[in-house]
């Protein structure tokens, strides 16, 4: 961040980088936010969740967004996190596919390569095309880790590199299961149920859907500005969690 | 000497190749109208005057425009001095054949770079080392750098089709080779430097990977090339990807077309000035 | 008619293309004053040898020279010597006419602009008279800012020595000025060296015998790159020293 | 700039990952670790690289919960409410130096948490379909290089060009656009297939997109070609086709290998349009419909979001990449000096 | 001398660039057996004319074609005349050598293989009897696998016409084949179509008086797109009947 030579109130920049799936968010957060502070501009730039979380460590941006968990490494650095929204992560197929619940354990095993039929799960019999994020999505790690078979990826899985692909890519195949964050669900694509809970804020909220991840945002308390902390604060207050409720889970 | 045969043969075998060629010449014509025809028909109900000039999201891409701009303007304001530079020398002055071979060596292999090892030596030089952070700048640089070979052949060929008649003409009047090369020799080369210019712009306007790492994506309006930005391409990309609301695909489209559009604005009005320079020259 | 002084004093000058040796040791005193011929077979060396004579050879790369060319004075190939005014006092039209494509007055203003000569009126004076002078001003004079390029052949020539002639030079060099020409153009040229010649030091490559007769007051015969035969015109062409040389003016061979 | 990409690219094969052993404490108010009490600590705990062992004392309410520890190798996790809240201790022992010859032949890329980066299957990915859309794209571009060159009316030809070279001017994205919504569906049903994404749809694209540079430098080289030669095949007898195939296709060669080459270049560099329609599996693909990922796409998918190690790794791929360019070049230029020594001399 | 058959019967022939009016209403009779010669100033038409007679010119796209051109009882401009077959009975020389960037051996024998000739013993045979008689064999037998674009101008020039025969044509066109050639060369070149002549009809274009009078039989005077004279050499060069005639060959333009 920094502040500006021009006149008037004195003008402050404030500097967001870091996850993609974040940064929609964020962007709705900083446009409200800069509409009602005129002197606070705020630069939201989707990077990636890992150089978000450098970012912040660096000092590169003041504010750094990761939409997964740290690492180990990542939390040696000792960064201050704020959790803003929590997403939840909701199985989709294609419209015309005649499933519409599975288990948890159905759902990993399709996702391991254990079943590869849609007929094994009372679907037509129709080979699955498994759609999955890349590695180091923080959907797709949420994903692996809360159904437990991280890095148990089938090796034939399809991997996108974010919502829409996994989306566009799950309408157009009927044979395709994917997973998205529930923000982005359009009716191109079903949401199935998993263990009869249908995927809703709601449910999330009263902790029955569990296929969830926070978003996160990274700084550190000791050299951020002051604008910079009223913003922060802004952020977890209900205006701008009735924003996150719009299309995510709020955090309190 | 010959049979009737053979020359029946030979007509045969000619219509055939020919049939081939009209086939392959149809495919591409085929897939160009398709994909644009794809691609604007889906994307024109969404463009207006006001989706290109309002910043508001859901509505306009005027950032996305403006920061387009912005880069286009700062990589060639690097690149075409040097990369003109460098054409002049390794053409007009010639005389120490190791440092142009080596010149040109060089220049062959940054062509044949792949554009995201670009991207990562931009994120780490410009945006990490010397600590521009994701900007403008630090993209202006990178793709001036992606650009400076398409520049420096391009610019360097037109320079070899200008007559050496033209540069005896002058030195023999008494000039120094400076004043020949800059009143004489670049005139002449114009038509080609305007094509590397364009050439240019268009490999701007149309790169995503490296402008995804030393651009980014931020959304604002950028007033200063110290900002970060989005690119249209990387609008695009980023639409497809992370695709939140139903209408972002339509967006996505009307942005397609826009960069389509700008393209073919783009060729049409480089095809214009070369064939007008070139009118200039020869009648 | 020897009374006039030399302007170029060649002497002992070797030339090589590489390894291949394209003048050898050529000694001539070219007079001012007077329009010098060089004739010869094709590949003799004339075009070289005229490219010596305001050192155009320099832009060859690997062309090295031995011996002394000096103009008036001055060694030429001296290294302390200032190619760029040298080429300011040597004027040359090339074999094929070379205008540059700019308009017809910036073609004839170039060189004394580049020389600094800034003010508009004495410019548009000096482009006045050498078109005039090189018998193109009636043709050209109300299409002056059209393209030279649009000219026919003769007068993109006439163009070339007008604008060799508004530099003012003391020499004017031309290479086959009329090998591509029509009757009628070649037949202007020829009027122009003519009354040139009374101002400057011309030297002329041609391929015709006629022209040579016609319009020179020295002939140079070169052969495989030595000057086989130099003096008067007339006496070369009447009455030549060697038997090659009265072959090929009587046109047993080339 | 080579130099940084290789600083960055070689440091994971000789360095390990930390100097010494660490323990990091996630929302856990307080621990002891080997005899010192850390509280609210956030930062990374390097343990002497000396110690013997490795005590934490965890408070009572935790060790309540302490359950199953080696399920996740290094990881300590307590069961939470929500995945960011959760308590967990993270003991990072350092990887050694990870071997070139396991990055260069293996076949399992699982960066994460397994820690496995072999880019063998992406190196066959990028060979394989960086050849396919040459054998696909070189024949057709030749043919309407020559038709275009040589057989069209100025006119047409003028048009047909410049609607090639607006082909070249289009992003990939917008390549990758159409391939992701027309040719991967197209190939699904064609190949009756679970999905469309594969091989296959990545050369298909591939090869649509080196045309234009092929087409667009061979026309330029084609049209170079001196008149003389035609009118001298012509003067012989020789008809139109063979006249353009014999003469004017031969003398343009180097001009032509050009085009191949950077056409070439830019299959094998294409990132964005590859990404949407290749699926990106980074599997070894056994057959046209296998999805698959290149080396390009590797980077282009991760950089965003790696770290560390992970991050150092995306580098060596494009050392990797680096080497295939060098190759590439090294091998043209080979073949353009024999061409050349076969004019000269 | 008027007794050998006209191998080509020009009528009324008319050749326009666009508006341009090249040829105009050109007659002519060209004998076989013989060497004719085109003399003329630059410009007037001798290449354009001699293009007509293997319609080189169909490709100049603005290039229109009035009267008939016979060759034999042929009409070769009519429309179902096949172009290929009439180039390949007409070789043709270019006034510029413009041998194939391949080897020596592969200029040669490119015509034939083109005709079909496969059989590798029959082309090495036709290659060395062209090459003896272009007289370039000796010079040439041992690089035949080199590039011919090293061979010097001369020996291009000789490749080019070796080419030609090698497709064994009935007529043979050469458009000023030796002006860039130095003495040796053109007197090889000259003795050859000496030779040549018993077996084809020849013509030739020429700037050179001399060369003209030394080896042709006929000799037709073009002048501004017209034929001015036309008549056996030793008839035009002793006896011309125009004034303009005896101008140009005097030298007194051109
Ligand atoms: N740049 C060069 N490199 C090597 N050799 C050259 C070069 N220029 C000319 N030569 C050779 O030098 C010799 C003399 O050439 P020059 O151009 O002076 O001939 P010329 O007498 O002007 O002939 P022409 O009447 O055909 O113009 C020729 O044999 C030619 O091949
Ligand atoms: N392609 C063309 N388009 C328009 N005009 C042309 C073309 N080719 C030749 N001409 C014109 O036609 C006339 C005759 O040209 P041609 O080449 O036949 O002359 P030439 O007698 O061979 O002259 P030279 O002795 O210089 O070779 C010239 O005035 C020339 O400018
Ligand atoms: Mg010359
Ligand atoms: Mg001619
Ligand atoms: O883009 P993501 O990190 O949220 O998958």
């Amino acid at each position: 961040g920094g502040r500006s030579e021009a006149g008037g109130p004195a003008h402050y920049t404030i500097e967001v980088t870091g996850s993609t799936s974040v940064s929609p968010l964020m962007e709705r957060f900083a446009e409200t936010y800069s509409a009602a502070h005129p002197q606070v501009t705020i630069n939201v730039s989707g990077t990636g969740s890992g150089d978000g979380i450098t970012g912040a460590n660096t000092g590169v941006a003041e504010l750094g967004m990761s939409s997964r968990s740290l690492r180990p490494t990542e939390l040696g650095f000792g960064l201050d996190v704020l959790t803003v929204a929590i997403d939840a992560i909701a199985a989709v197929v294609h419209p015309d596919n005649p499933v519409s619940d599975l288990t948890r354990d159905q759902l990993r095993q399709i996702y391991t390569g254990e079943i590869t039929n849609w007929n094994q799960v009372g679907g037509p019999d129709r080979s699955i095309a498994v759609v999955s994020r890349e590695p180091g999505s923080g959907t797709r790690g949420a994903f692996e880790e809360v159904l437990g078979f991280v890095d148990l990826l089938v090796a034939g899985a399809i991997e996108f590199d974010g919502t829409g692909g996994v989306r566009a890519s799950v309408a157009g195949n009927p044979n395709a299961i994917g997973y998205i964050s529930l923000g982005s669900i359009t009716d191109e694509v079903k949401t199935l149920d998993i263990d009869g809970v249908p995927a809703t804020g709601a449910n999330v909220a009263s902790g029955t859907y569990t296929i969830a991840r926070p978003f996160l945002v990274l700084y550190r308390q000791e050299k951020i500005a002051s604008e910079t902390d009223r913003f922060l604060e802004w952020m977890v207050s209900p205006e701008a969690q009735a924003i996150v409720e719009r299309n995510y889970v709020r955090v309190n | 000497m010959i049979g009737r045969v053979h020359r029946t043969r030979r007509r045969i075998i000619d219509l055939l190749h020919l049939v081939l060629m009209g086939t392959a010449t149809t495919t591409i014509v085929v897939f160009l109208i398709w994909i644009v025809a794809y691609v604007i028909t889906n994307g024109l109900g969404t463009i207006s005057l006001s989706f290109i000039f309002s910043s508001e999201r859901g509505i306009g891409i005027f950032p996305m425009v403006v920061t387009t701009l912005y880069i286009v303007i700062a990589s060639l304001t690097i690149a075409l001095p040097i990369g003109i530079v460098t054409a002049v020398y390794l053409n007009e002055y010639s005389d120490k054949p190791r440092v142009v071979h080596f010149v040109r060596t060089a220049i062959e292999t940054l062509a044949g770079i792949p554009s995201i090892l670009y991207g990562l030596f931009g994120l780490l030089v410009f945006a990490r080392f010397f600590g521009l952070g994701q900007s403008i700048l630090a993209g202006g640089l990178t793709l001036s750098i992606m650009i400076l070979p398409v520049i420096i052949r391009t610019t360097e060929e037109s320079l070899r089709t200008v007559p050496q008649a033209f540069r005896e003409g002058s030195l023999a009047l008494g000039t120094t080779q400076w004043q020949t090369i800059y009143r004489v020799v670049l005139p002449s080369a114009l038509p080609g430097i305007l094509t590397a210019t364009i050439l240019g712009i268009g490999r701007v306007v149309g790169e995503a990977a490296p402008v995804l790492l030393t651009v980014g994506i931020a959304r604002n309006l950028p007033r200063s090339i110290f900002d970060s930005g989005r690119t249209l391409t990387i609008h695009l990309y980023y639409l497809t990807k992370e695709a939140l609301n139903p209408e972002d695909f339509q967006i996505a489209f009307a942005t397609a077309s826009v960069l389509v559009i700008f393209v073919l604005v783009v060729n049409i009005i480089t095809k214009t000035l070369t064939t007008y320079f070139r009118k200039n020259m020869e009648r | 008619m020897e009374q006039s002084p030399a302007k170029f004093a060649i002497k002992d000058l070797n030339l090589y293309y590489g390894v291949f040796h394209a003048l050898k040791t050529v000694n001539l005193e070219i007079p001012d004053k007077k329009v010098t011929a060089l004739i010869g077979p094709s590949g003799c060396g004339k075009s070289t040898f005229i490219r010596v004579l305001n050192r155009m050879n320099d832009l060859i790369c690997d062309c090295r020279i031995d011996g002394t060319v000096r103009m008036g004075k001055t060694d030429i190939y001296d290294t302390t010597t200032d190619v760029t005014s040298l080429r300011t006092a040597v004027g040359m039209v090339f074999q094929k006419p070379n205008p540059f494509p700019m308009s017809i007055w910036q073609n004839v203003a170039y060189g004394p602009k580049m020389q600094g000569l800034r003010n508009k009126s004495m410019l548009n004076d000096l482009v006045e008279e050498s078109l005039r002078r090189a018998a193109l001003w009636d043709e050209v004079k109300d299409r002056l800012k059209k393209n030279a390029l649009s000219l026919s052949g003769g007068q993109q020539q006439r163009l070339c020595i007008a604008r060799a002639i508004a530099m003012q030079p003391e020499v004017i060099l031309m290479d086959e000025p009329t090998s591509a020409l029509d009757p009628i153009a070649t037949k202007r040229i020829e009027e122009l060296m003519g009354s040139l010649k009374r101002d400057y030091c011309i030297v002329i490559v041609t391929h015709s015998m006629n022209q040579a007769l016609r319009i020179s007051d020295k002939t140079a015969f070169f052969l495989m790159g030595e000057i086989l035969e130099f003096g008067d015109t007339s006496q070369v062409f009447d009455s030549p020293r060697h038997e090659e040389t009265r072959r090929y003016i009587t046109g047993h061979f080339g | 700039m080579v130099i940084f990409v290789f600083a960055q690219g070689l440091a994971p094969f000789i360095f390990p990952t930390a100097p010494s052993v660490e323990v990091v404490l996630e929302n856990i108010p307080s621990a002891r670790i080997n005899d010192l009490l850390y509280e609210n600590y956030r930062r990374a705990i390097s343990l002497d690289p000396e110690a013997e062992y490795l005590k934490i004392e965890f408070p009572r309410e935790l060790q309540d919960h302490l359950s199953n520890p080696e399920h996740l190798s290094y990881t300590l996790s307590f069961p939470g409410t929500l995945p960011g809240l959760k308590s967990r201790i993270h003991i990072n022992i350092p990887e050694p130096p990870y071997s070139f010859p396991m990055f260069m032949t293996g076949r399992e890329w699982r960066p994460v948490y397994r820690k496995l980066y072999g880019i063998f299957p992406m190196i066959v990915a990028t060979l394989l379909s960086t050849l396919g859309a040459l054998l696909l794209g070189t024949p057709v571009a030749l043919l309407s290089c020559v038709l275009i060159a040589e057989f069209l009316p100025s006119r047409l030809s003028l048009l047909v060009t410049s609607a090639v070279e607006l082909l070249a001017g289009i992003p990939s994205v917008v390549y990758g656009f159409f391939g992701l919504m027309i040719v991967v569906p197209g190939i699904q049903r064609l190949f009756g297939s679970a999905s469309g994404s594969s091989i296959a749809a990545a050369i298909f694209i591939l090869s649509l997109m080196i045309l234009p540079t092929i087409v667009t430098i061979g026309v330029t080289a084609i049209k170079s070609v001196p008149l003389a030669y035609r009118e001298a095949s012509l003067a012989l007898g020789a008809t139109k086709m063979q006249t353009a195939w014999f003469v004017v296709f031969t003398s343009a060669k180097s001009g032509i290998v050009t085009g191949v080459v950077l056409g070439t270049a830019r299959a094998l560099g294409e990132t964005m349009a590859v990404i949407l329609v290749a699926g990106n599996s980074p599997q070894l693909p056994t057959a046209l419909t296998s999805s698959v990922r290149t080396l390009t796409a590797t980077i282009a998918l991760e950089m965003g979001y790696s770290a560390g190690r992970h991050n150092e790794m995306l580098f060596s791929v494009g050392i990797i990449l680096f080497v295939l360019i060098f190759l590439l070049n090294g091998f043209i230029m080979r073949l353009r000096g024999k061409m050349l020594s076969e004019v000269s001399s």
